[in-house]
């Protein structure tokens, strides 16, 4: 990889994710800014206590609709220069983070927009699925809202 | 002409057919609909999810509704759900 | 503190600053969101290579600005729980982080813009300074533009 | 009547005087424009700030202009250069 050039990082693993490591990998000399989102997962849902929760992807096509995300943000913002997705699968424990985003650019508005539309569009067209598990009743597959 | 296909079951789905995949044959030109009717028939249950779902062919969204496909031997079409993640 | 309490800590330091360390010291379990943004400090500016910079603050100041920008943060978005505002002092080696936000909600939408509100107002209003050292040429006392 | 204050420098303030702090006698009431020009007098060079400073008086900002300021002993008073943090 060339230094300057722009690298795209996409990662879908059951290890525990780190705002340190997603940081670093875009983390550039040239840029003044990174935006981190953490996605983490809730105890509650409408008053139900929430065990465990298990994520379920459908690995080549998530994949490649990351890597959409991440050409259309090249698109929107052609000054960001690196991007790190990393998506937890498995089990998640209470509090841990379920996706990590890092998004870095010379100025700041930049990542922060495109961190912005990341979490969006991750949401809205990435197929991945999460099921809660609760202190009591029946397990629960979620559907994003938004 | 019939054709093969691979069909990939998530999240609900999974759970409601039991499978997580299974191999069927199908007409290679049939809609997205008429495909979903020919799941539905073969996994009732799937039927709760019919008002929520897309299917993704060849990892490309296709919503339920008279687009035709077409399909080749060994392709994957996968149910989806709607989507949680993040 | 209680549990239930929203917390703000603001930290200014001549150590390291980590975006692990901060995204603890926000995470809640009631919370799905964490929103960081981090400054790091650039290796160029306007073509003049940068070998070090120098941040100074009116310390005691700076804290009562910061804290400020806390309390209108919970003004704006209720919602948020914990805000975490790390910025560091003294020689700052390139690429090494000048300032770590982290801020902590239920829903992202509220931590992602007061995560915004909060870098933009710190720059407009909190008085620390930046002193860029080139490999040639006189050193130079910074000015927020935004 | 006349007060002792004390003046932090920062930043350029602080590399045009010399000095990063000092105490000074000035009339307990005088302008935020009075008061710098006051500074001025003490060290000439600080004049390329005037079009860009501000100052804090007990930690609260106050632009240079008409206001008057009611200076009490052992006031803090700051030199505030035009802000770079973050």
């Amino acid at each position: 990889m060339a230094a300057d050039e722009g690298q795209d990082v996409i990662t879908l693993t059951t290890d525990k994710l780190s705002a340190d490591a997603v940081s670093e990998s875009v983390t550039c000399p040239s840029c003044g800014a990174i935006s981190l989102f953490i996605g983490t997962t809730r105890d509650n849902f409408e008053g139900k206590k929430v065990i465990q929760l298990e994520y379920e992807a459908y690995i080549p096509m998530a994949e490649s609709e990351l890597r959409k995300i991440c050409s259309d943000i090249r698109t929107k913002w052609p000054s960001v220069r690196h991007i790190s997705i990393q998506h937890r699968l498995g089990v998640v424990p209470i509090t841990e983070a379920s996706v990590i985003i890092g998004i870095s650019s010379p100025h700041r508005n930049d990542s922060l927009e495109a961190v912005r539309y990341c979490i969006d569009t991750l949401k809205a067209t990435v197929p991945i699925w999460k099921k809660e598990i609760y202190e009591s009743g029946e397990p629960c597959w979620k559907e994003n809202k938004e | 002409m019939n054709t093969e296909v691979s069909v990939l079951y998530f999240a609900k789905s999974a759970e409601l057919t039991g499978l997580k995949a299974e191999n069927i044959t199908v007409p290679s030109n049939i809609t997205s609909l008429q495909l979903w009717q020919d799941l539905e028939n073969r996994h009732p249950r799937l039927s709760v999810l019919r008002d929520q779902v897309v299917l993704a062919v060849r990892q490309e969204y296709v919503p339920l509704g008279a687009q035709l496909l077409t399909l080749r031997q060994g392709d994957e079409v996968a149910i989806i759900p709607p989507l949680s993640g993040g």
